[in-house]
């Protein structure tokens, strides 16, 4: 298997194989030798002879949609998200951040939670930062603000609705 | 004498309280929601009750299946940990009506401390030194506006009945006014069930420290020491250490005199917090009392040795104190680091998810409060604390090193946790200096958020373990031994080369 | 200055100086066998060096491998742990020769009390009172015999080179002696690469109580209390406690002088241990000086609060002691279980196997000393220890109870271990007296090993453990769904009834 | 499923099957309420209202012989071997345990480890606790005794070999 990896700055072909029962993991354009171990989430990759212990999983909603799959990875304290592109499908990963229509800005929630209060209406005139509606999540309760001056094209949840991360909540219509 | 108690929370403080009970020979028995059944509390306790699905309000915050839970179960009383029903003085009536031990202050005292106004007036007549507010619940934003154009923003509005920053805003003009009042009212609703909210004045460039206190039915109290709680994040407590930098010990006296004439004012039993703003100058101001176990209580047992929820067992069982003024005396530094399922790289907004692995920290001067297992989904439904890392060390800086090097062992996958932030803030320099304020974090989070992602080496590690995964859920990667040619250069892995030839250049 | 440290060790050990390397910022290396390879103290260090193959002999014993394997890594220091090459004083001085700086004693002061025939007359001419035994190492058996004759049995043969009961031997008759030097003779030359051995008198109702020394190369040497060890099985510790019901302050005080005197006599350097025999009249007689870190160190960090290994490595650096005779005031009670892949049932025969599943004891007071992971193969090549599990309490009794809550947490699945001999041995009224001298747990050892099987609902709920387990492991457990029929009364399970009618009668 | 379950003095009959998703169990002879919850080797077992955390394995060299299955169960600071008979087939497990020929002893190893040094040889004769063979294990030499006294019939190790638990080591013709 041969993927690109792009992890914060760093973009590298990674190929790994099985063989002769173990796997093999090779790292293009870097003269390194790389040694792996670990099971499922928990991994210890060593790199130049430097051992970092790395806990891994799929990030929620990376269907592999477009030969891209986001895995994110904690590391010696820090996180990455790391996408994985298939050299042999077409469809960068970079193209799965659609743009939006021009002048309308799309709201969405950046976590899960409930809907508890719709602040404003269709056809409201609102001003940067002024609060759309308020999502509740671990007991916090959070305004979400429009992120610049409009008019509310169209609301999509109601008060006391379930929203998943990434849910389309409002449509600005951007002035 | 108790012999069975009725733990009425879930997660780290349930399972702190399973362990005291066996610490003590008593039976514990956990009441549970439907998605925690299967939760280590409710495991390692002697029984589980279920008293409802997953939404608190169905189950840990219903009075009635709380009390016929430990009927049922033939418990003869009820820890009630913190949050949920802790601080409810309806609760503990209920509990001690139906014949059982409210393992916790009197309703009345809870009372008398439990509304933050009721509380401020008491403590201003026993001679505690309050900070300038409103002297009544508010029941409209309008007097609250009048308060804030007398003494002047920023002001802090404050939910009268709970505490732990649940329905706290900060309002720094009168356009901010009334939508925070809107928000607080409604988030002091679903938190405590009272919409109640006052104001007071804000005091900048303070610190937040609070005496631990605990008091038995035989009138001997005795106060713990400080925490130094200052590093929070909008109002929400993220790093609490034992002893203060800011305290003295001549300052630790005088504070903990103060915290015992609060405890004789009200009239107060078992454990509880005082909480007060440190000033620039070393003036505490009165806040409020925390009427239960702190989520902190551990970083004042590793300095104390004291063991709080035995204790409070001991208190509510009628016995008398163990321990008096004179043999407490700290000894070391702790701190404690809560780790939450939030992601610090995107504004602490909320991780739910399942773990689906997990390595706890251990090692000298470790200690994890935790009920997390490697297969536990975390709800939304509940509070965002998966884990309590802390750290004791012979002196601050001991702590600290400790506290890192826990960070860096702590690995858990599924879901984005405040790890990483936590690294950050024991690497900063002011915090090794002890240089905060209450506002510290809030003030310098766009820096310290700043550097969390992994990068170099990390992320090409990183880059590594995540093909190694989408390789195994691949379907090359289950069938084994084949050979892959034509790929190069290989390096073998699963296997260490011999030492010789195996360490690059430029390694030493 | 220390900037990297080879570790030439395995196991717990081997991990808990990786957590003193990073709390003192210094990058850790593992050197281990091809089958400790992905064992956690590798995986949490900087980097693992492959030494040889499994048989110690060939690896954690091959001092050319292990120095090599630390100049390889750019390592400028060797910390040896227990056991293997620790009391080798030829592997500390090729370690110095090799221009790395050995953590533990300089080669001459481990020559000088490494050999126990030596050491004896050196402590002897110092001041410290010992044991009658033999004046010199004995080449052949019949010297013993003698000695034995004139001292009288029982007497007691000990490896000239070693310690941690390996190659020791109690001889009770004459019969008796020739096929216990034998043995003897072969466990030291397995043990420790030579097969010297001595004889001592034998003492009967004494305690085992040993005193920490540590020593920098300022001239400063402190004593950091007693352990007592004395619950031995065959010479084998398995419980250590600190402080001990044997020893007043006075006492302390006095063994902490003699054991000074040895340190001093010996021109000791770094951690060490001065072992006493104490008799019925509280008279202590000098046995041996282990010169290095004992398996049993973390009692004394408990109760003392000094981190040990972190003492070592600064006075290694040339560093003098952070501490001070008068900073050492041993607070609170701390007690060790030796947690052993044994079985206690069957005559402690060694268990080796794959450990299936793992969770480890946590909560206030306890602490977990291991490098086990679930999945790891405890192999028949080494020590069958597989974790230390302590507990401290602020006197013995919480630290008694404490220590039985966590061994119940315990659960290790794949291997028997010894957990239900100290759950046994933790709930003895003798023990709880403090009971015992060092004959105790071999007298009475069929009477603690007799009901350590599982018994009325426990035996029903393992058969119902068991049953699930095969279910599961058969074609039958893997479908899901299917129904059932004619198979009655049944439970509803996974899935627990509301609590109405949930509770069986006749409970409470 | 339906088996026959011996463990310590208790011989119990356990039916568990699957219904509707979960696993349901059934204890014959006994009116109890039985939950189970955990997966793998770490198991919740709640009887009568008490819940009992039991960590199970299988017992090696347990290979289904006979219909009879054992596993290791740690269950609240206590162990007990499971002996699992399979009801439908003959030869209960009590019959394992073969009776070795009259007048001959079989000495067998109780741990695996290596045999360091044979002490005796075929024809001597040996009393009762005299050392035959030492085997070292995890460190430790173990010397192997005869358990009564007899002429050594046969020596199945030499020096140097490995040997697995249960591994027949010497044969002594009883006198």
């Amino acid at each position: 298997m041969k993927v690109i990896a792009q992890a914060g700055a760093q973009e590298l072909v990674i190929e790994v194989a099985r063989r002769s029962g173990h796997t093999a993991v090779s790292l293009e354009g870097r003269d390194s030798t790389v040694e792996v171990s670990g099971r499922g989430s928990l991994r210890s990759v060593t790199l130049g002879g430097r051992t970092h212990e790395a806990a891994v999983w799929p990030v929620a909603g990376s269907d592999g949609a477009r030969g891209v799959r986001s895995y994110d990875v904690l590391v010696a304290g820090r996180v990455v998200t790391v996408r994985l592109v298939d050299p042999l499908r077409q469809g960068n990963g970079r193209a799965e951040e659609a743009a939006t229509a021009e002048g309308t800005v799309e709201i969405r929630a950046v976590m899960p939670g409930k809907v508890t209060t719709v602040l404003k209406a269709v056809g409201d005139e609102v001003e940067a930062g002024a609060g759309l509606l308020v999502i509740e999540a671990m007991k916090m309760e959070n305004e979400i603000p429009a992120p610049r001056k409009g008019t509310v094209a169209s609301i999509l949840k109601a008060p006391g609705e379930a929203v998943e991360a990434g849910a389309l909540l409002v449509v600005l219509e951007a002035r | 004498m108790i012999r069975r108690i009725l733990i009425a929370n879930r997660g780290e403080i349930a399972l702190r309280v399973v362990r005291a009970c066996r610490d003590l020979g008593i039976s514990p028995v956990v009441a549970h929601s439907d998605v925690d059944r299967d939760s280590l509390p409710v495991r390692l306790a002697d029984a589980g009750v279920a008293i409802g699905p997953a939404p608190a309000r169905s189950s840990y915050l219903d009075r009635q299946a709380v009390i016929a839970a430990a009927k049922t179960s033939g418990c003869d009383a009820v820890h009630p940990g913190y949050g949920f029903l802790s601080e409810n003085p309806e609760f503990a009536q209920a509990v001690e009506r139906a014949g059982l031990v409210f393992i916790g202050p009197p309703a009345s005292a809870m009372h008398a401390v439990g509304d933050k106004v009721e509380a401020r007036r008491l403590m201003s007549k026993a001679g505690v030194p309050i900070i300038p507010g409103l002297e009544e619940r508010s029941a409209d934003g309008e007097a609250i506006a009048a308060f804030a154009r007398r003494a002047g923003y920023p002001i802090l509005i404050k939910a009268a009945a709970g505490g732990g920053g649940k329905g706290m805003r900060v309002v720094r003009s009168e356009a901010e006014l009334q939508p925070a009042v809107r928000l607080a009212r409604s988030e002091a609703k679903g938190a405590f069930g009272d919409d109640g909210v006052y104001a007071e004045k804000l005091l900048e460039g303070v610190r937040h420290v609070e005496i631990q206190v605990i008091a038995d039915a035989h009138g001997n109290a005795v106060h713990l020491g400080e925490r130094e709680c200052s590093l929070q994040r909008r109002h929400q407590k993220l790093v609490e250490e034992a002893p203060s930098l800011a305290v003295t010990p001549d300052l630790r006296r005088r504070m903990g005199e103060l915290a015992l004439l609060a405890v004789r004012a009200s009239g107060y039993r078992n454990a509880g917090t005082v909480e007060f703003l440190l000033d620039r100058e070393g003036n505490p101001w009165f806040m409020e009392v925390n009427a239960r176990l702190q989520v902190e209580h551990p970083v004042t047992e590793l300095v104390t040795g004291i063991d709080l929820v035995r204790a409070q067992i001991e208190v509510a069982s009628g016995r008398p104190l163990s321990f008096r003024q004179e043999d407490i005396s700290p000894c070391g530094w702790a701190i404690e680091c809560r780790i939450l399922a939030e992601d610090p790289a995107s504004g602490f907004h909320p991780c739910p998810g399942r773990v689906t692995a997990l390595r706890l920290p251990a090692g000298p001067g470790v200690r994890v409060d935790t009920a997390l297992q490697a297969g536990d989904e975390i709800s939304l439904h509940y509070d965002a604390m998966i884990a309590k890392l802390l750290a004791w060390g012979r002196d601050r800086d001991e702590a600290i090193r400790r506290m890192r090097r826990a960070l860096l062992e702590f690995q858990v996958a599924g879901i984005r946790t405040t790890i990483p932030f936590h690294v950050e803030l024991m690497g900063r320099e002011d915090f090794a200096a002890g240089r905060f304020d209450i506002a510290w974090v809030d003030r310098t989070l766009p820096d310290l958020t700043s550097k969390l992602e992994a990068d170099g080496d990390g992320a090409v590690a990183a880059a590594i373990a995540a093909a190694l995964m989408a390789f195994e859920r691949s379907g090359a990667g289950a069938a084994a031994g084949r050979p892959a040619p034509g790929l190069s250069p290989w390096a073998e892995a699963g296997r260490r080369a011999q030492m010789s030839g195996r360490l690059p250049k430029g390694w030493a």
